[in-house]
């Protein structure tokens, strides 16, 4: 195994395709290292673009905020103005893992490594976030949810890599929020996770949702019509009613060591209408 | 004599009974007459039992000293974590 | 394939290494280093006590290559004590009875002390989810967060 | 000497005993240089790694280890046919646990090991042997592998005690009890009838089973392994692989943990093998996953109750039916189950069954407190149920019932002395018991007990020329006993505690000391140190006698200093220990004290448990709020390790009774092994534990020690189900209380 670690995105790219076998991207590790320790991966090489400076930054871009594939979720904690905005991704990142894993893990690599119950993924969703793709062509700019196709795959090229995450502006009178149920206080992966953005209108009204679940499909899903149930209401009782049921309908989970598809459909709903609770105490809305 | 009370699995492999007399001085005897009158005992003695004697728990010394009036009551194995 | 030379920092001396690309840092400490403190539990990062700092960061070391921490600053658990000093974490753990076996203490040792570094002044329920990445079987927690506790408070009163 | 006349707790003002002085072993353990399993290395090492089986039940048709053995860098391969027949059948049982025979008997049997230069190449080797497996049907869940056509582990094993017709997984029936139950259940005003499951949890120790060993073509051999006792590693791995025990000489390191699951051998006889193989060095080292899979976790169980109550609360009739698998080889702890179930009550007409059968698990091993935990959460959980239903105090109904001296216990014998109803009344005057509690909350109590062992002893204390102590002793330190033993040397030689320094001996230096299991070692190990120091006592004051001139029964021994005493004993200043050491040479030689005994007349131990919880009414979440432990100790040698065991077990438990648990999948293999799903207790899972400590002296230690380890996790399992059931107005009888169990209860309430 060849262990490479370039300075630049244009040397990583150029490393990336003149490999021939299994080649690993190295951000935090978290899961990679699990996984050649277990043998379930054995690439030939591993590209650590840890020493590329640009990929640790998180600047300002658009109103919006652009996150380096190597900023750890630690990082992104101790970063008041971005906790401030999107302070639902910056806790479903903090939750992966223990602070240990914290320190190293990192929105990119938890979004590509296209676990359906990847924390942070249902926020990006939820917040319309854009990840850059860099390659041998140069760079495209692909929504989050179309990054992962199912467990354990995504959409990238062998010879692409995600240099970024793009959290767009945030409008005035929104917010994200993000929730997941595990068994223990911490250090679980999800049994579901749910993450919600919303925009509230001048009068109190909810003029934008957007709802996304981890844990209970193949990959993170983007609900739609629960989202609908907000738009125009004042997320009174009765629409989070329809909200939450949607969401639970919208859940397709499976029955697994971690809980079973019955308790994952109710708690979906469970936990879609505690977030958007706090999403609306957030962006402003009257606490309930 | 000494009286010796069996747990449920020893008194049904002699028959029900529940408690039998037993001549000895010391744990050592006891066992030994136990095997020796009651050859039905030998397969769970030879698999080790605890007794209790007056109270108090012993597993192998032999020339623990019985009374006549002693509390016997045999147990199975102890074994601890 | 050839080996990977790497020069870095362990516990302010500086160290070099030779190790294979996929040598955890756990396995560089422990193998090529003889710094046996940092224990694996589990090799997974589930358990912490295996925690040490690269550049001021607390990590599990069983998940960091050895081949990254060139040029970086390696902490362990045996560069806490200073000389004949121990660290006042190190000296609360003893007092308090803190550890039992003991396996999990240079973990959370190592983990208490980043959280210090960076709050002087946790409440307990900080202290528990700051911690709740290094597992320990035997002591139910209670009396390492009482010593974590009481460490932080005389670390307070002494600076 | 019997133990009894010298019991002296009452009377005795203790200097020592009950302070809190700093563990000898802290600075090694909190600066990272104390060695572990997996801390040691030898030159000239190779790793060693062990291939295990994919099927949870598979006849192995053939191994061929030729392309491993072929690879540059292996330098020995084993299989079960490099090892003898072993006559014994428990210790065959552990060779067929360590390395499979004729067949695999569960997902994780080892099947064949590899010693290599590397770790690479060794992987490499593993990948190499190819076995040919026929899988076989298999059973992992204990009803199913007792219905008559279950797949059949073994034939043969069953025992005379099991009735005809049965199937042959079912290895052996106990039954304990005395008086009538249906006499006592026609008395009673309500009958409850339940049947409770419990899932095997693993003891979950941080530190992995890790062994170095070195053996020569002389058939001498040395080991370093981590173990709860090296003189059994010595004994089972010398009978496994027909040495002499004098020849291997077994070092135990320092030990991350072991709560039973340390008691038997799973590497070490492998790694032997491995070493005679190759004539070099063998270090091996478990993965978490292998631990999961491979070593010892605990019964899974079923378990009948009927129990009767009069609408006041006396418990007229108990009875249990206690099935428990216990892996692949006879010997689940169903027969401590049965014995301990209702061990806490004082009752007319009592009687438990219970059944040991196997299953395509790994091999149980001892999980402190074996068996009890599972029994009491059976009984516990009725006997709240029937208070509860009746409007009852769950303390009142649990002291009208308890156990006291004299009480004939329900698994036979006449307790003595005994601390049950100071646990209750002190829980019942606690502030605990009538704080607050909020909407969701809830709280619940339970009652537990453990026998509490002894067991072979072996103890050397040596008076060194300058007047310090060295004790040596053969029982690892796993939670602060080295403390204790200094503690309790120092108490009764007179000295400071500073000037002792126990350390524990290696297989070669001491002769037999039994495993640290039963919570044996404070005092068992206790004992021996007390009569070591007296034995070396009168050996000084036979010297200061000799130096004085007047007769050895003149001299007493006080305050760490020999003196005159008596009528004709003449004026001497007292002759301190340093002084008689200072003139040993000239007096006799050098001043030793040994004591070695198998220890009996251990103290049974009794704890009430009461905790709080909240339970999230939308997703079943538990979360406990506030827990208190009141447990007897006899004497407490050193109150912050007894607090520390207090706490440990009542953590332990929490975890069996919310969230851990072996789940195995349809193929019959482990679906969790990691410390990722198989979810132990994190630190902002628990609250603080309260402790009280109570001191009912044991009668049979010359302090009133008791053991301590084993009892606080029997009442937590039942103590927490029981307060879920009050927090949620549901009751629950399968553990764990998973928030997907508990919540399916709500919702269908």
């Amino acid at each position: 195994m060849q262990y490479l670690s370039p300075t630049t995105i244009e040397e990583a790219v150029r490393y990336l395709a003149a490999q021939t076998g299994d080649c690993r991207i190295l951000a935090g590790g978290t899961d990679l290292l699990v996984q050649l320790r277990s043998g379930l991966a054995e690439p030939e090489s591993i590209v650590d673009i840890k020493r590329i400076d640009d990929l640790h930054q998180i600047s300002r871009e658009d109103g919006g905020w652009r996150i380096g594939a190597a900023v750890s979720g630690a990082e992104m904690g101790e970063h008041a103005a971005l906790v401030a905005d999107w302070p639902g991704v910056v806790e479903a990142v903090n939750l992966i893992g223990s602070t240990q894993i914290q320190g190293r893990a990192t929105l990119a690599g938890n979004l590509c490594n296209a676990s359906p119950s990847a924390d942070s993924v249902p926020a990006m969703v939820a917040a319309r976030a854009v990840a850059r793709v860099v390659g041998p062509d140069g760079a495209r700019d692909v929504p989050v949810i179309d990054i992962p196709t199912g467990p354990g795959k995504n959409a990238l090229a062998r010879d692409e890599f995600i240099a970024s995450i793009f959290l767009p502006a945030r409008p005035e009178r929104s917010a994200d929020a993000y929730l997941r149920f595990i068994p223990r206080t911490e250090m679980d992966i999800a049994v579901v996770g749910c993450g919600v953005f919303l925009k509230l209108g001048k009068d109190g009204t909810c003029a934008d949702a957007r709802v996304a679940l981890g844990a209970v499909a193949p990959k993170v899903l983007l609900v739609e019509d629960a989202a609908r149930a907000l738009i125009g209401t004042s997320l009174d009782d009765a629409a989070l009613d329809a909200f939450s049921a949607a969401c639970s309908a919208a859940a397709k989970p499976i029955s697994d060591k971690r809980g079973t598809a019955e308790f994952r459909v109710h708690v979906t709903g469970v936990l879609a209408r505690r977030a958007a609770l706090i999403a609306k105490n957030r962006a402003g809305g009257a606490a309930q | 004599m000494v009286k010796v009370r069996l747990w449920g699995s020893l008194a049904s492999a002699i028959g029900d009974q529940t408690e039998v007399e037993i001549e000895a001085g010391t744990l050592r005897e006891l066992l030994d007459g136990l095997a020796e009158r009651y050859p039905a005992l030998r397969p769970q003695l030879d698999r080790g039992v605890s007794v209790a004697i007056d109270g108090i728990m012993y597993n192998d010394s032999w020339f623990t000293p019985i009374k006549e009036d002693s509390e016997v009551v045999l147990l199975a194995r102890l074994e601890g974590g | 394939m050839s080996k990977i030379h790497v020069t870095t920092t362990i516990n302010g001396d500086p160290a070099e290494f030779l190790c294979e690309a996929g040598d955890s840092l756990l396995d560089v400490l422990r193998d090529r280093l003889s710094l046996t403190g940092s224990k694996e539990g589990c090799g997974t990062g589930d358990c912490g006590a295996c925690s040490v700092t690269v550049d001021g960061r607390l990590v599990c070391s069983c998940l960091v290559l050895g081949a990254e921490v060139e040029g970086r600053s390696v902490e362990t658990i045996e560069g806490m004590a200073e000389g004949e000093t121990l660290h006042p974490l190190q000296r609360k753990f003893i007092e308090h009875a803190a550890l039992q076996c003991g396996i999990c203490t240079p973990g959370i040792l190592v983990a208490a002390r980043s959280l210090l570094e960076r709050n002087p002044d946790p409440t307990e329920e900080e202290v528990r989810y700051w911690l709740a990445g290094n597992l320990c079987r035997c002591t139910g927690y209670d009396k390492i967060i009482r010593a974590v506790l009481a460490a932080a408070a005389e670390m307070r009163e002494a600076s | 000497m019997a133990l009894d006349s010298k019991q002296d707790t009452n009377k005795r003002d203790f200097k020592i005993v009950g302070t809190r002085p700093p563990r000898p072993d802290g600075i090694d353990k909190v600066t990272g240089r104390a060695r572990y399993g997996a801390d040691m290395s030898a030159p000239g090492m190779l790793v060693g790694l062990v291939l295990r089986s994919p099927h949870a039940h598979a006849r192995i048709k053939s191994i061929d280890t030729s392309r491993a053995e072929a690879l540059t860098g292996v330098h020995a391969v084993v299989t079960r046919a490099d090892f003898g027949d072993v006559e014994d059948g428990a210790t065959a049982d552990t060779l067929d646990n360590c390395m499979a025979g004729a067949k695999a008997l569960y997902d994780g049997h080892a099947v064949a090991a590899v010693a290599a230069t590397s770790d690479a190449v060794a992987k490499q080797a593993l990948k190499l042997i190819e076995v040919e497996y026929e899988p076989l049907p298999h059973v992992t869940d204990v009803d199913e592998a007792m219905a008559p056509g279950a797949p059949v582990l073994h034939e043969g094993r069953t025992n005379e005690t099991v009735p005809q017709g049965m199937s042959a997984n079912v290895i052996s029936r106990c039954q304990f009890g005395h008086g009538d139950i249906e006499a006592g259940l026609a008395k009673a005003d309500r009958v409850l009838e339940r049947t409770y499951r419990t899932e095997a949890t693993h003891q979950g120790y941080i530190e992995p089973h890790a062994c170095l060993a070195s053996m020569g073509s002389d058939g001498q051999a040395d080991l370093w392994c981590c173990t709860q006792g090296h003189y059994m590693v010595r004994n089972t791995c010398a009978a496994i692989l027909g040495l002499e025990q004098g020849k291997l000489r077994v070092t135990a390191s320092e030990i991350g943990g072991g709560f039973g699951g340390k008691t038997t051998v799973f590497l070490e006889p492998v790694a032997l093998m491995l070493s005679k193989k190759a004539g070099r060095p063998v270090k091996m080292v478990m993965t978490r996953s292998e631990v999961l899979r491979a070593t010892g976790p605990t019964a899974s169980s079923s378990i009948d109750v009927r129990i009767g109550m009069t609408k006041d609360g006396r418990i007229t009739a108990g009875f249990a039916e206690l099935r428990y698998q216990g892996g692949a080889y006879p010997g689940s702890p169903v027969d401590m189950g049965a014995m301990s179930a209702f061990a806490p009550y004082d009752l007319e007409n009592v009687r438990t069954i219970g059944w040991d059968v196997v299953t395509n698990r790994p091999r149980q091993a001892a999980y402190r407190a074996p068996g009890a935990p599972i029994a009491a959460f059976a009984v516990e959980s009725a006997i709240d149920e029937l208070a509860k239903g009746f409007g009852l105090d769950p303390l009142e109904v649990r002291l009208k019932n308890a156990a006291r001296e004299g009480t004939r216990a329900s698994y036979g014998p006449t307790y003595r002395a005994i601390g049950l109803e100071a646990t209750l009344r002190t829980a019942k005057d606690h502030p605990h018991w009538t704080a607050p509690l909020g909407p969701n909350q809830g709280r619940g109590v339970a009652c537990g007990f453990w026998f509490n062992f002894g067991g072979d002893t072996c103890v050397s204390l040596n008076i060194t020329p300058d007047g310090t102590v060295t004790l040596t002793e053969g029982n690892p330190d796993i939670g602060g006993s080295r403390a204790s033993m200094s503690m309790m040397a120092a108490e009764e030689l007179g000295i400071p505690y500073d000037k002792v320094r126990t350390v524990i001996a290696d297989t070669g230096s001491l002769g037999q000391n039994e495993v640290t299991d039963g919570s044996r070692v404070t005092f068992a190990v206790g004992l021996a140190t007390i009569e070591a120091a007296r034995a070396a006592k009168r050996e000084m004051c036979r010297r200061a006698a000799k130096v004085w001139g007047i007769d050895e029964d003149a001299v007493v021994w006080e305050d760490g200093a020999a003196k005159p005493s008596g009528p004709n004993a003449g004026e001497f200043p007292p002759m301190k220990l340093e002084e008689i050491a200072a003139i040993a040479s000239n007096t006799g030689g050098p001043i030793a004290g040994h004591f070695e005994v198998n220890a009996e007349g251990a103290g049974v131990s009794f704890a009430t448990h009461m905790v709080d919880t909240e339970v999230d009414p939308e997703t079943g979440a538990v979360k406990v709020l506030r827990y208190t432990v009141f447990q007897d100790a006899g004497k407490a040698v050193h109150p912050d390790y007894v607090e520390g065991q207090f706490q440990g077990g009542a953590a332990q438990g929490i975890g069996w009774a919310l969230n851990e648990e072996y789940v195995y999948g349809e193929d019959g293999t482990l679906q969790n092994p990691g410390f990722l799903d198989y979810r132990i207790p994190v630190a902002s899972d628990l609250p603080m534990i309260d402790t009280v400590i109570l001191e009912i002296p044991n009668p049979g230690h010359p302090y009133g020690v008791r053991g301590v380890g084993e009892t606080s996790i029997v009442p937590p399992l039942a103590a927490v189900a029981n307060s879920v059931s009050d927090a949620s107005g549901v009751r629950l009888a399968d553990l764990p209380l998973s928030p997907p169990k508990v919540l399916a209860a709500i919702r269908s309430r």
